[in-house]
This record gives C-alpha cells, structure tokens and sequence, in this order.
C-alpha cells in the first residue's frame, strides 16, 4: 500500500512540474470558425518560422465575445463587428484581420459549382421556410436551364453564435423586410426552419451529408470541400460567382474607421461586380492585458507582411495597405505595439 | 427467508459499536475516520456545491424569465434575448421516451435469453457483449450515428416509414417532412442502442435473482418456459428490473455526445420525428462557450439546473420507491 | 386391497452434467394412493431420484438419463413425452415454501389458468377446494388477495401444497417439504400428506427418519446413489435385510 | 390439447422473439466496432502518435497533443478521484458501517453517478474557469474526478461490505487499533475489487466528452501545461467528425478506433479480474 502511494506521489510531482513549462510561447484564441482555415495555417507558419504557439480553436463569434468579455483567452475573434459603445464598456480593442465572402453551398445532384443562380427574394424565402421545394415557380424562373429536383429542401444554418450568421442575417435583414420582421439580425437567430450544424464546418459537413439541402458558409470552407456554390444577385443587378475578385470590389467599399474601431459592414454593397455578403473578420483584445496584447499584435504584425499569399490561397481578401497602415496607427496610439 | 437477515445485521452493529467505542480512544484512528468522513461529506458538499452553483448562475434568467415560465416558454431566442427551455425540455423528452420504447423490450428479450434460454456456450459471449456494448465511450455512438446510421436512416428506414405508417392517420404526423436522418427519430434510435446494454444487464442481474426453486415449481405445475419468465421471473424481479429502466432513463436524459451529433440543433417542437430538435444537453454542449450576453449565459446554466433537478428527481424517486419496495418484501 | 404400481423405475441410471453418475441401476415402484418415502443420508441421490419423475433435470443442460421409468405403460423419460403435460399431472413440493410473486388466489389458480380453465366461477370453486384439501382454507379465506408473501412459513408451504393439488395431478412429489419448518407446522403438513393420500400417489424424500416411520406406507433407502433396500416402512424399520439399512436406522451414520 | 398447442406457440414465439433481440445485441456490436475497427484501421499511422495536427488543406499531421492532453487530464482526474473515493468509500463501510449518515451518502453517490456529466462540466466552469479566467487542463481533471468519486466511493463501500466481520475481529483480538484493522487487513482483502472497480471507473471517464469542452476546452498544439488549455482526444474527435474535411474524419476515426480499444481493454482486463477473484 504504501509503495503504491509513493509511486502516486512521484508521478504526481514529476507531472506537476512538467506541465508548468511551455506556458510562456503559447497565445491561447477562440472564437470565429469563419477565419479559421486561414487563422490555422498563418499559426502553422508562424510557428515555424518564430516557435511561438498561436492556439486557436474554432467556436463562434458569439463564443469569441464571450470568452474575450469573460477574459478566459487572450484574445477573441468575432465577424460581427463589436459597437464602440459596446467595446469601451467591456474595455476591449477591436481591429480587422482578413476579408472573406460568405457563400450558399447546395447539395443537388446534377448541379455544379456556380450554376444555380439566387436572389435575394428566393434566398429569403429558402431561409423563411417559405419556399420549400426545389421546383418552386420563383426558383425555376431565376434558372430555366437547370433541371431542378422535385425534392424538399433541407435548410441547415449555424446552431451556434456564429460571426457567419451575424454577415448573413445582416444581408437577409437588409435587402427583405419579411425577414427583418420575423427573424431579425444576429449572430444567432431563431430559425423558422431547418437543422443547424456547429461551426462553419458543421454546416459544411451537414450539407455534404444531405442531399437536396442548402446552407451557408464562409468562401474558404466552400472551396475546401469541394461544396457546390451558386450566383448571387448583388445590388447592381447583377449575377456574381463569388470568387477573389467580388470579394476584392466588396472590401473596396468598406468604410473602416480606427475612431469607431472599424466597426463597418461590407454587406450589399453598390459596387458592379462586387459580391454582396462579404464581411471582416475581427480580433478583440482585452485592454488591460498588456503582455499577451502584445504577442497577438505581434502575431498580426508578422500576418501582416508576410501571410497574403497564404490568404489568395485560402480565397480570403487581405486588408488593403490603408487598412493595414490604420490598423497599425491604432496599436500604436494605443501602446500595444 | 425474510426474518432472520434483519435481526442478524443489527445484532452485528451492536457488536461493532462496542469495538467503536474502544477504538476511538486511539489518536490515530480518530484522525482516520475524520479523514474518511471528510471524503465521503465530499459527495454531499458536491451534490449542494452544483445545486447552489448552478442556481446562483441562473439568478439573472431566473430574475427574468421566472423559473416556472422559463420551463413552459417555448423560445429560444439570442436576438431578442428572450429565453425558455420548452423546446429544449421536448426536445429531451421525446428523444428518451422514444429511446426507452425501444431499448426495453429489446433489453429485457436479450436478459430472458441470457437468463433463462442460451446454453452455457452462448451466455459468456452474449453477456460479455452487452457489458463491452455499455463501456464504449458515447461519442463513439454519437460519431457512428453520423457517419453510419444517419445515412441508412435518410435511404432507407425514413422514406420506408412515410410510405407505410406515414399515410396512417393521426400517427403519419409523426412521419412527414423531408427525410433527413438529422432528427429527432435517428438521435432516439442511437440513444435507444446506448442504453440497450445498461438495461440488458441490470435486467439480467434481476432475473438472476430469482431462486431456482421458485422457477422450479412453476415448472413442476407444468408451465412453459415462456410462461414462467412472465409469471414468475418477471414479477419476482420487477423491482430490479424498473430500477434498470430508471438509471438508463436518468443517462438518456443526461446523455451528450450520442445526440449531439445526429439531432441538428434546432429549438422547435414538432410533431414529426424527421424534424430536427434539440435537448438540453446538445443546447448546452453546443452553445456554453458561445453564449455572448449575461443573460444568454444564465439561461444556459438556468437549463442545465433544469436538467440537474429532471435527473436528481427521477433518481431520487427511483431510490425511494425502490427502497420502500424493498422493506415491503422483507417486512 | 392390492397394491397398484403407479410408477415404477426400471434399471434407471442418471448422471448429471460432467458425467457425474447420481442414480445407479435403480428399480423402485411407487404404489397408487401410498405414501413412498425415500431416506437416505445426504447426497445420497434420494432427491436425485425424485427429479426424475417430473423430469426436472430437464432444465439444465447435460444431464442424462438412462432407463426406464414407466406411467401408465409408458417410459417417461422418452424423447416424444410431452414434458408440460407430464408436469401438470405430476405436482412437486419443494423444501422451501416457493409461493410466486402475486395473490393467494393467484398462486392456487395459476396452474388452472395454466390448462385454460378462465371462468372465474370455476376458478374459485377450483381454487377454494384445493385450499381445503390443503388444509389452509380456514387461515386464508379472507386473505385471498393479498401477496403469498404475507402468509407465514407453514401456510406458505401449505399454500404451494394446495397449489400443487389444484390440477389435480395423480401423484404428488415431496422434496422435504418440512425441513424449512417448525415442529408446530410440520405436524400439520404431516397430518395433510396422510390425509392426501387418500386420493393421490404420494413420493416424498425426508431427512427424518420419524416422518418417514410416521407417515409413510413403503420405503426405499438409499446410499450413494444406489437403492439399497426398498420394503413396507415397518419391515423396513422394525427388521431391515441390509446390514447398511439397519446401520443407518439405528443411527450409526448419516 | 387446443390449449396446449396454442401455450406452446407462444412459447417458441416467445422465445425466438428473445433470441432475435439478443442477437440483434450482438449484431450491434459487431456493427460499431467493424465501423470503427474498418475506418480506423486505415487512418492508423505512426504520424497520428507523434506529430501535432496541421491547418486543414494541409497534407499529413497527427494528434500527438490529443494523446498527450487525454493522458494527462485521465491522469490527474484519477489522482483526485482515486483517494477521494476510496477514502470515502472506507467511512461508509467501516466507521459509518449501517448508520442513517452513510446511507444518505451511499444513495447521493448512486444519484450523483447518474448525474448527467454535462451538468458537471458547467459546474466546474463556474467554479474554475470563470473565476481563474481561463480554460485549463486542471479543470477538465477536475470535472472528470467529480465523475469519478462517486463510482470508486461507492464499489469501495461494496467491497469492504464484502469482506466478512469476522475478520476483522480477528484482527481486533490480535490487538490492533481500527485504522490498521482496515488498512492492513480490510484493504488487503478487498484490494482486487477495489482496484477493479477504479479501473472501470478510469474506463469510464477516459470516455467521457461533454465535461471536457467548457473545461479543459482544446489546444491545437502539443501542450502539457494543466494550467492553460488542453487538448483531449474525446474533445478533437467531438471537432473533427463535425468538421467538414475529409482528413479530419480519417482522423477521427482513427482516434475512435483508439479511445474504444483502450477502453474495452481496460473494461475486459477489469471484468476478468472480478470473474478471477470471484472464482
């Protein structure tokens, strides 16, 4: 008995002073799943390149606010860009990291990437429940070419508070006053219909999964997956295959100001080709805490000069060289540089 | 039988008290049994530590909502931060009520034939069977509902459904709708295969129990096999046998990961089991670290108090009865 | 009044699972409307040898018989018997009382309902004459709905006896059906076997050589398995054959 | 005979019905584990052991930190609950031996087990994470050793009941104080099944997800520091089946294939030591 408890005891020190090291090169970061294939493989890079550990787990905006408000990571990231009010009251900084679209995927046999072409009206009217088969008049009309199944349609949305729900219901609130009126805007709403996947990703997997479905999800997640995207209707009156470009004329116009903490959406936005659900992704760091503040900037510092490539790769926009100059005049007027 | 196991217990603690007495005189023992005693108050201090917890955690959404109203709103809504667990308590219900209606017969069919029907060679491979199906950890299940069953259950088990019981009336309400196998049905057909093994064994447990001799003579009055598992090993060992129900009602009500991933996450009730749905636990697994206001928060912990108090009570229950049964038998 | 062979085993051998050999060569009669009693001293195969007539060794795998033993012309322990049927017309009482889990009632018109009998009239009638038979009618009339379980050691035991009676088999087996009792309901249960005798075979195995001696009209002793002696019960304690049967009774062993 | 003949159609119908669902049991089984054992066989590489996940899109990568992480936090949690339990288990059974105390401990143990462990992991987010204002791997053990005490209380309490009186006076004729009775005599003869029943209860938990994600949360990176967050390969496995990636899921499946096979190994290694000391 007594050869077993000191056994217990040594395994117990030894680990106990095992796990204090490696605390100092870790920067711990949670929240959107929209950046998150492009956030991983800059962590993957940087530390290669540095050894320093960039953690970030993939939960949800509203996760992010919640665990940065909360004060469990060092810092959060949200799609849903945070209101200065609302920002000063829990004493956190807000900046830009990349630029992504967000994009309807379809799962209907027959039907390749970017052929479906959709409205806002029949887009609203999926997502209302309203429109419940694939044969319906309105989307036949939009698309006279296509042989559209006479098949249900399986909605899947975001379960959980989710950056990604926050750009899309901001679109549908915008260009339907239906959808204003019954389900509002959020990062998360109360669905009329549907199954709801966690994260990007379970959405992803869920629309993959199920045939006749449709869902939405950030560009990068589409292309990964091999998901099949479609056209939208943007404000001009044109249709629009989401690509580099739509999104790069959708950032163009975003009005990104360091004074409200560039808080700003690019949704329907007038450009000609520009693509209209479109969004930055945002980081919040906690003000008083100086010393991770400190590592996460220097994280985007590095992201800055040297990771657009990776995010052309990804199909995410990198912020515009004056966005990136202001991003870099607010860390340093607020020492956090 | 029943008379002499009472008297001779506490003829035993008499006894014991007398030795107590001696012992605590020793400086040493006493230290060991504050010890002891300081572990095992452990469980009560856990037991009020959740409640108190979790109710202080709630306060704001019970502030709000009320906790009564909180249980019958049927809203779940982040935008307007308004909150009820309605869906989510229904959510719960429907997917272990459905589950134990399955898992029940089939459980207490495999305890006769490993009680009472398979020879020496079948009852160690299939009893051994049942205890691996009940050790293997619940995400597994969750995770080869996704990939496995939520497929054949979109082919072949739903549409099959619709088309026959589907066009039934009254009953055909429970089968409309787009078949998914992202649903209510699927996550009860998982849960149902998880719980099978808890009850199988229990129940199997509670057959063993009945004597030998008592079988034999509703065998020696001429009674079937079958008839006397019904009337003789099944009323000899209901109480064992509803405590079996009990505990896997109590781990289909708390159960996460199996449902998590087949049940799609949407607070709405319906009457179609080809709906998606949510229960408390999947709301809470999937919304916890995502909550972004106080008030959504509380709410979360406001609904796992809801199912702390759903599972404490029905165990609770349980424990009572079983115990009031178990006096009636030895009185 | 002559003596009627109800059921006789002819050369029968039994070995339990494992080939363990319990009955050796016995050959033994039971006489209709007689009391058999089977002594012997522990592990002597006496209850062995009772499990054989309603085939109880059935119910385990592995066991064996070989032999005969002959009901109404027939060999029992053939495949083709009916082994239900062969149960209900040949009832057993157990060493401890074995009441089901339900009602008094219940417990007597079980083996009724059993054989299809579901007019509750009958039932009652059935039901009411086989505790008068077993003597406990006059304890429990006005209990007849509340579980077994209340009933004390003795009733219960007198219970299963009735329960056994109420189809009406043509013989009744005994498997020291008072070692589990006191002396107060002993008495009774002995008092009912002789009375029951008077329209049923009766076989019963008993560590007590005084019930044996008291109630008994023939009886066999055994010894590891062999039937040593088999006689009338007062040939059989006032001037054994057998030096071991002599030994046994004057309690030399056992 | 119109009678007889219907009971015995019951009866075989009855019987087969009971064959069927027994067997239906075993096909179960069968059925997860071919899954598991096909799909995770072939995702099973030595990288899955020893390197660190890679972004997705990525070729290769393993889930060394899963390994690592679940290790640790079954570790600690074992290293909490084990003395808890057991100790706890002692009082029960032999200073509070059929006192009103132990019996109120011994039936909120058995509630407490039944306890849905999602309700744990948002307890000890309350307790631990929210105030210390970080996820971390103490957490998580914690929430696990929460789980655990009252399994290994209650099996100790079963096991030192079993022990007969009588030997222990006979220990206490010899002279010796309660406390050495139990801990040289009582434990020694109880040790097997207490020691099963810790095993089954580390089967159990090293299973367990739900209290893992608002605990211990997840770490993308090797890391053993119990104080920040922490990978577990329940949690990642939780991330990956959900996740959309092709390589994701082969990975889950792997991981699968190992937490149930060291799961079922422990359960088995434990059921043989009971049927053993049993014999």
């Amino acid at each position: 008995m007594k050869n077993v408890l000191s056994i217990f005891l040594m395994v117990f020190l030894l680990t106990l002073t095992y796990s204090s090291a490696g605390a100092a090169d870790m920067i711990n970061g949670a929240g959107a799943s929209f950046p998150y294939p492009v956030y991983s493989s800059w962590a993957y890079d940087y530390h290669k390149a540095t050894g320093i550990k960039f953690n970030y787990q993939s939960i949800g905006s509203g996760g992010g606010q919640r665990q940065i408000v909360g004060r469990t990571v060092d810092f959060g990231a949200s799609d849903d860009p945070v209101k200065p009010e609302a920002l000063k009251k829990d004493n956190l900084f807000q900046f830009p990291a990349v630029i992504g679209g967000v994009v309807p995927v379809v799962n209907i046999s027959g039907i390749k990437d970017g052929e479906l072409k959709l409205d806002a009206e029949t887009l609203c009217g999926i997502y209302l429940g309203e429109i419940k088969k694939w044969n319906d008049a309105k989307l036949i009309s939009l698309n006279p070419k296509l042989k559209l199944p006479d098949a249900g349609i399986t909605v899947v949305q975001r379960s959980d508070g989710s950056g990604t729900t926050a750009i899309f219901t901001n679109y549908l609130a915008g260009v339907c006053t239906s959808f204003k009126n019954k389900v509002g805007e959020g990062k998360s709403v109360k669905w009329p219909a549907g199954i709801g996947g966690k994260g990007n990703e379970g959405v992803a997997n869920y629309v993959k999964k199920s045939p006749n479905s449709i869902g939405y999800v950030e560009f990068a997640y589409a292309k990964q997956n091999k998901l099949t995207y479609t056209q939208l209707k943007n404000k001009a009156g044109n249709f629009v295959q989401p690509n580099f470009d739509s999104f790069g004329d959708a950032a163009e116009s975003g009005d990104f100001d360091s004074k409200k903490d560039f808080y700003a959406w690019l949704n329907n936005t007038p450009g000609k080709t520009s693509w209209p659900i479109a969004g930055a992704t945002f980081i919040l760091l906690a003000k008083e805490k100086k010393d991770s503040n400190v590592k996460t900037v220097r994280f985007f510092e590095w992201v800055f000069k040297n990771g657009d490539a990776k995010a052309k790769e990804l199909v995410y926009v990198p912020l515009p060289k004056s966005l990136k100059d202001k991003v870099r005049a607010y860390w340093k007027a607020n020492g956090i540089q | 039988m029943a008379g002499a196991c009472p008297c001779h217990s506490i003829f035993l603690i008499a006894e014991r008290y007398e030795t107590l007495v001696i012992q605590k005189k020793n400086p040493i023992d006493l230290l060991f049994s504050v010890i002891t005693a300081g572990a095992s108050f452990m469980v009560i201090l856990l037991v009020i530590g959740i409640f108190a917890i979790l109710l202080k955690e709630s306060s704001l959404s019970i502030g709000k909502f009320g906790f009564i109203k909180f249980i019958v709103t049927n809203e779940w809504n982040p935008v307007t931060e308004l909150f009820g667990a309605a869906a989510s308590i229904y959510g719960t219900m429907v997917t272990t009520a459905i589950a134990l209606i399955i898992a029940i017969p089939i459980a207490i069919g495999i305890a006769v034939f490993v009680t009472e029907i398979a020879t020496d060679f079948l009852k160690g491979p299939i009893g051994a069977a049942i205890e691996l199906l009940a050790a293997i950890p619940s995400i597994i299940y969750g995770m080869w509902g996704l990939f496995t069953v939520a497929p054949i259950m979109t082919k072949y088990i739903e549409p099959a459904l619709q088309k026959s019981l589907g066009l039934v009336p009254l009953i055909g309400m429970l089968f409309q709708g787009t078949p998914m196998g992202i649903d209510l049905l699927t996550a009860s057909v998982i849960l149902s295969i998880m719980i099978i093994p808890f009850t199988a064994s229990i129940s199997r447990d509670a057959f063993n129990l009945t004597p030998a001799v008592v079988k034999e003579s509703a065998y020696a009055v001429g009674a079937t096999q079958w008839e006397v598992v019904r009337d003789v090993v099944l009323p000899y060992s209901k109480m064992g046998v509803f405590g079996g129900i009990v505990l896997s009602l109590g781990r289909a009500l708390g159960e996460t990961m199996a449902v998590a991933f087949v049940l799609g996450n949407n607070h709405q009730i319906t009457s179609s089991l080809f709906s998606a749905a949510a229960t408390i636990t999947v709301t809470l697994a999937n919304e916890f670290t995502e909550a972004d206001k106080d008030i959504y928060l509380s709410s979360l912990f406001h609904l796992a108090l809801v199912l702390f108090m759903m599972s404490f009570i029905v165990l609770a229950a349980a424990k009572f009865l079983l115990f009031k049964a178990e006096r009636k038998i030895n009185r | 009044m002559a003596e009627i062979v109800d059921i006789e085993a002819k050369g029968l051998n039994f070995y339990y699972s494992g080939n363990v050999h319990a009955i050796k060569d016995v050959n033994i009669a039971a006489y209709k409307k007689k009391v058999t009693a089977l002594i012997g001293p522990s592990g002597c195969g006496k209850t062995t040898l009772l499990r054989c007539y309603n085939r109880m060794h059935d119910l385990y795998p592995k066991n064996r018989y070989e032999g005969e033993v002959i009901f109404e012309g027939r060999n029992i322990l053939s495949k083709d018997v009916d082994i239900i049927s062969l149960r209900s017309r040949i009832g057993m009482v157990f060493q401890k009382p074995t009441p089901f889990p339900m009602s008094v009632f219940d417990n007597i018109a079980y083996g009724l309902r059993l054989k299809g009998i579901k007019s509750r009239g009958e039932l009652s009638e059935r039901v009411e004459k086989a505790l008068r038979n077993a003597a406990i009618w006059d304890e429990v009339f006005g209990k007849l709905n509340v579980s077994a379980y209340e009933l004390s050691g003795g009733q219960q035991q007198r219970l299963c006896i009735a329960r056994a009676l109420a189809v009406e088999p043509e013989i009744i087996l005994f498997d020291e059906p008072t070692s589990a009792l006191d002396p107060i309901s002993t008495g009774k249960i002995e008092e009912l076997i002789v009375e029951l005798k008077k329209n049923v075979t009766i076989i019963i195995v008993t560590h007590n050589m005084q019930q044996a001696a008291r109630i008994s009209d023939w009886t066999g002793f055994m010894m590891l398995g062999e039937l040593i002696e088999f006689d009338k019960t007062e040939k059989i304690f006032t001037a054994p054959t057998e030096k071991l049967t002599e030994d046994y009774i004057t309690g030399r062993f056992g | 005979m119109n009678i007889e003949r219907r009971r015995k159609a019951e009866n075989i119908i009855a019987l087969f019905l009971s064959s069927l669902a027994a067997f239906s049991g075993i096909s179960w089984l069968v059925f997860i584990l071919g899954d598991v054992l096909i799909h995770g066989i072939g995702a099973l590489k030595l990288s899955l052991f020893i390197s660190d996940p890679v972004p997705p899109g990525v070729e290769g990568g393993g889930l060394r930190n899963a390994f690592a992480g679940q290790m640790l936090i079954t570790l600690f949690a074992t290293l909490i609950g084990v003395p808890f339990g057991v100790l706890g288990g002692t009082f029960l059974a032999e200073y509070a031996r059929g006192t009103r105390v132990a019996a109120v401990v011994s039936i909120l143990s058995d509630i407490m087990v039944s306890v849905p462990s999602i309700v744990i992991g948002t307890f000890i987010y309350a307790v631990l994470v929210k105030p210390l204002g970080h996820f971390s791997g103490w957490a998580g053990a914690t929430a696990l050793a929460v789980i655990m005490i009252p399994v290994v209380l209650r099996t100790t309490e079963d096991m030192l009941s079993l022990v007969p009186w009588t030997l222990r006076e006979a220990a206490f004729a010899l002279g010796a104080p309660y406390y050495k009775v139990i801990i040289q005599v009582v434990y020694r003869a109880a040790a097997t099944g207490i020691f099963t029943g810790i095993l089954l209860a580390v089967a159990r938990v090293a299973g367990e997800t739900a209290p893992l994600l608002f605990t211990s949360f997840n770490n993308a990176y090797f890391s053993l520091n119990m104080n920040g967050p922490i990978s577990s390969l329940t949690a990642t496995i939780f991330q990956y089946a959900m996740g959309p990636y092709d390589d994701w899921h082969a990975q889950a499946w792997a991981a699968s294939f190992v937490i149930t096979a060291t799961v079922l190994l422990i359960t088995i290694v434990g059921r043989i030591l009971i049927s053993w000391r049993l014999k």
